[in-house]
């Protein structure tokens, strides 16, 4: 039987059958999803149990044939324990959870993904959904790093680029690649020429997601903005610990997100302001 | 005469309708009024003043937070919550992550602003800690407190102060000099007689007994051979527990009768489920794990519709009527 | 060399499958060795001889029978078993029933003649219930007793003694003193401190420890507001409560390791199931449930290939190396 | 959705819609089942609770638009409390339990049904189901009370029998109806004139059975002869406890059986001999 899904259970262990280094520090792994699913939409996430050390909600960036893909940077202990495994290990999954992106049927609109950092994980498969998609439609992507050897899936978005496929947008602080500065400069530079509705799907540390919310609120024909509030901390993953929760509409990221809308966003107060610790104490953004 | 006439004149579903709509359920715990008898369970989006705002405005009658001690706590480590599709439950070891009093305040104090009937669940090590947390919320415009003696996810403190019937004892008495606000003791299932601990409690004063919280539980992964969740052990909550929930709500009704109120959780995910509690002897429930595995605002409205549509079909004008139904 | 040969012209699959077959899975409790360490819980299937049979020839390696006490017994009205379908679970309140040591003797006996490895579970109201029933069943060619100090279903007895360290202590010593058949204690999951009874058990010089037995419980039906048991409260069995076995096997290895062995009863219906309690510290299992529910013949070999494919996969070669394999 | 039976769950609360006297100390009852099943076979039966006073198996006398009619004689305490039930009042049941008779399809054979008291409860539910069968074959119905007062089903047998749909051989023992004298005396008669292929469906008192059984033995024309254990003491009815066990086979009548064929019963050496209380004693026949 092929479920919609995968039930809401204890981690289902995955075999790790492939990995490969992406780029500095982060590294591309494929599991073997024991249950038969459908599919995975872009933005959802899994909860990914290190066995042993600890569980974080991790993107997913590519579901086929049941073999999942997901991008792991390297930040501290977890990640970096992750990192450590080699293919024949184990790792448990639950999920997917979250409301993904939405990309609108029959309105023809510039598809704006715009990312960074581990971020780029969910803009990976609607990048690969978007260009599936029957009715061919222009498709953006801006990515930041710090230099070129922290872009990730460089090569992979340079290739779509190459073909045609969409138009990749680079940015580094040092300019080793692409555009030199913050792709916040490289988007309204590109803003003010574009022409036609446009929508942005944003991934990354939630100061930049902010200057981007700014930056498109200026702009009439940027129609929709869905980000992912996913630089939060997260427990449960499905809805009952309320530790990712947002304010002051008590949304959980992990349910009623991790993708918000412009309307939504414009609700939450605490969006780069401040965010929910493990102990439920806030933080400056 | 008039009136009688148009009456008659209204369809007999239309008026089913309206009645269940007019229909009141509110009732009280003790001296406390709450416009219906379902609350949020202590633990279940209970961090944060807007998720107990959202709760609330689902149309529950009142939330209880996360159980609140005298400093920040970062808890156990993850995995610290999952689920348990097979029997339609969760383990956790959240292990009492918390902001602490102090920062906590600010969050409650949204809450009162907002006129969110609150329920400040409570924890400590010992005593000492007990009346701290409390001398530093007590100011509060809040319902009450809920003491949670009864946490199996900490070393220390927790439950193994809720099968100590003397620590019970001394600690709501101690507490009760301390403030005019209500005091629920939160029971363990996980003892020999819960009967003797609820005894300590009423003795010592407090003002509604609350069973159950959690089962002491463990999941064990076969295929890396580790207990999954990052503190080991954990707690069972969900529809596993609903006829152990029943089972203790029963005997302590049948122990105590109307001496002191008694609030049903464990497994309510139904309409039905809180009648079962009521039969059983509660006078208000909590509903935790199915509260948060759902959207709140559709689980609290299908509940709430099955209890006005029962209290119709079986005649009962209050949910007073319906405590302990089950003992007669 | 010719040997070699031959071996290496056979697939892999049908390789896999001869060595499953050929795989060894017996096990030793203490002194005594069972042909697999799958055991039929007592009080399911456990009041005839032929149910018995039928169960150990299905591919069980023991067989417990019911709970026999000194006199016959009627146990509690009915209803007294159902099942709770939505937790993959059953409640149960038979309390007892059994026809007295006297009369199973020839029960028992026909086990014996058919040479069914018997483990006899005993019951009494106190020590001297207890030791009659041992004597009158003691001279009879089975594996050991298992002593039922945990039945939740009956007024006086049962859990009572399971709750008190003293009682279970003098219980087992009395009864070690009389004969030389290995002892059995089994525990109720229903007390605050399980380690400390068990404690008191080894003290006694039991040969084993068995846990759990049922859950205290209950059920209302709503519509007619009566508790549904004929007895109102029962025990509840099955998958809801394997978190909560597990947990304890756990707890119990940490604290006994090597010292004593336990055997892993509550919730399994799987192989994986009875890895996870032999993970847990497990040497063996007790199913019932599951093996009353199904057709004992399916289920048993279900598990039991599962379990050999498991042994398999990760390079076990007896079930002894799996035991407590998450304490590691 | 429809099931194909009621889950094993605890006692579903039906509501009775209807009562009627069916003969002496006996009445049909009718429960409406919330839950849609799909349908009842005849020789399942269910545990009825009759809240607050008893549980026991009762035999599914039909099952249409999820009516389920029963048959109760009254015999102790719990079936007294159930005969004062009315129309509105609730019972509980669980169920569908065990294995039905089976009929074989395409073979023609006289179908001969035997039984007594509440026996006939099963057995009405497979007149009907054999009535409805394509090939039209011979059916014939033997039933034994002490006087036509307690005769079970009277009118609805004999307006049958009248429409020529089944041939109805009613015995009592003061012959007030039918055949004066015990049915086995009748059957037999009727088994030596008969031709064909026969086979029994039998329901009732054990002793009857067993009597019934030794007779069959006798016929090479009986080519199988199936019979109800439902003269025994159950608790859970799915196959728990044991306490309905056969010796020495270990079969649960309420799973393995209640029906068992001819083989079977050569194989139960405690038919007809002895029964299990509800302590696990043996009682004689
Ligand atoms: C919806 C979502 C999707 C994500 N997708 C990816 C992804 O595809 N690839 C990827 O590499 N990373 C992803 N992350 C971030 C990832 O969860 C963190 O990098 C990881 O938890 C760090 O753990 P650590 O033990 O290595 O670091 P730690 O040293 O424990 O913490 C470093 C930082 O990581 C974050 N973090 C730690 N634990 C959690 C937690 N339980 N939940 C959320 N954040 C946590 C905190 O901001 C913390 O300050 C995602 C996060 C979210 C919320
Ligand atoms: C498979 C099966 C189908 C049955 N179908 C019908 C039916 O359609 N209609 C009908 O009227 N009766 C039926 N019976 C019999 C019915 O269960 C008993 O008549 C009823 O249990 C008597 O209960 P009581 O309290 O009135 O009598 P009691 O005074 O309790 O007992 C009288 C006798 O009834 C029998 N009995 C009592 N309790 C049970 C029990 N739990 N299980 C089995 N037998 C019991 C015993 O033989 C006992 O000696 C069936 C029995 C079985 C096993
Ligand atoms: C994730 C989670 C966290 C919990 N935290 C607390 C807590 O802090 N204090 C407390 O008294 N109970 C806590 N509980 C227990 C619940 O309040 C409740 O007693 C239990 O879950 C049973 O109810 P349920 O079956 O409706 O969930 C927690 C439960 C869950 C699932
Ligand atoms: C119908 C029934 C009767 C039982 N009777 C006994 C008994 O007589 N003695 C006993 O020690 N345990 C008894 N038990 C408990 C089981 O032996 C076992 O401990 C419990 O059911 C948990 O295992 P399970 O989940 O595999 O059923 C009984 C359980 C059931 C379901
Ligand atoms: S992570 Fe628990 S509610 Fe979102
Ligand atoms: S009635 Fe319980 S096994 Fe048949």
């Amino acid at each position: 039987m092929i479920k919609q899904t995968l039930p809401n259970t204890k981690p289902i262990m995955c075999k790790i059958v492939d990995k490969e280094e992406e780029c500095e520090d982060t590294y591309t792994f494929l599991l073997e999803v024991p249950v038969e699913v459908k599919s995975a939409k872009p933005g959802q996430f899994i909860m990914l149990w290190v066995p042993g050390v600890d569980e974080f909600p991790i993107g997913i960036a590519g579901f086929e044939n049941n073999i999942l893909e997901i991008g792991i940077a390297k930040m501290g202990e977890g990640t970096e324990a992750l990192l450590k495994k080699e293919i024949g290990d184990y790792l448990g999954i639950r999920g997917f959870y979250g409301k993904p992106f939405k990309t609108p049927k029959k309105v023809k609109v510039n598809h704006l993904l715009i990312g960074g950092g581990f971020g780029m994980t969910p803009l990976k498969l609607l990048t690969t959904n978007l260009i599936h998609q029957e009715e061919k439609q222009e498709i953006h992507v801006f990515e930041g790093a710090r230099n070129k050897s922290r872009l990730m899936y460089l090569k992979w978005f340079q290739h779509l680029h190459d073909e045609g496929k969409l138009i990749f947008h680079a940015c580094t602080d040092d300019g080793s690649y692409g555009y030199k500065g913050f792709p916040t400069v490289d988007l309204e530079k590109f803003l003010q020429e574009v022409e036609g509705p446009s929508i942005f799907y944003v991934a990354g540390p939630e100061r930049m997601m902010k200057a981007i919310f700014d930056i498109g609120k200026k702009y009439d024909k940027v129609i929709d903005m869905q980000m992912s509030l996913a630089d939060r901390y997260m427990r449960c993953g499905f809805g009952v610990c309320s530790y990712c929760a947002v304010d002051p509409t008590g949304w959980r990221i992990c349910v009623d997100g991790p993708i918000f809308n412009t309307k939504q966003l414009e609700q939450i107060t605490d969006f780069g302001v401040y965010k929910r610790l493990e102990t439920g104490e806030k933080e400056r953004i | 005469m008039n009136l009688v006439i148009k009456r008659a004149k209204v369809s007999k579903t239309f008026q089913v309708a309206i009645i269940c709509l007019l229909m009141s359920i509110e009732t009280f715990i003790g001296s406390i009024e709450i416009r219906n008898p379902l609350m949020l369970a202590s633990g279940v989006l209970g961090t944060t003043y807007s998720t107990l705002q959202r709760a609330y405005k689902a149309g529950l009658g009142a939330v209880i937070t996360k159980s609140i001690g005298p400093r920040s706590r970062s808890g156990n480590p993850n995995p610290s919550v999952f689920a348990l599709h097979e029997i339609r439950s969760l383990i956790n070891s959240v292990g009492l992550a918390n902001p602490g009093y102090q920062t906590f305040r600010q969050d409650i104090e949204q809450l009162v602003k907002s006129e969110t009937p609150t329920v400040v669940s409570i924890f400590g090590e010992n005593q000492t800690e007990f009346s701290e947390v409390l001398d530093g919320l007590k100011d509060l415009n809040i319902l009450g407190f809920e003491l949670n003696l009864s946490c199996p996810n900490t070393e220390k403190g927790g439950s193994q102060i809720g099968t100590d019937t003397e620590a019970v004892y001394s600690i709501v008495k101690a507490l009760k000099s301390k403030t005019n606000l209500p005091l629920w003791v939160k029971l363990t299932p996980n003892v020999s007689d819960i009967i003797e601990i609820a005894d300590a409690a009423v003795k010592g004063g407090c003002d509604a007994i609350v069973a159950i919280n959690t089962l002491k539980a463990m999941v064990i992964d076969i295929q890396t051979k580790q207990p999954i969740l990052g503190f080991k052990r954990g707690g069972l909550s969900g529809s596993a527990i609903k006829p152990i929930g029943i089972r203790y709500i029963y005997d302590l009704y049948e122990n105590f009768r109307e001496k002191i109120p008694l609030i049903g959780v464990g497994g309510i995910y139904k309409g039905e489920d809180v009648v079962e509690y009521l039969l059983a002897g509660a006078t208000a429930v909590e509903i935790g794990s199915a509260i948060g595995v759902a959207y709140p605002e559709n689980i609290i409205r299908t509940i709430t519709m099955k209890i006005k549509k029962y209290m119709k079909e079986h005649d009962y004008s209050s949910i007073g009527e319906i405590t302990g139904g089950a003992h007669r």
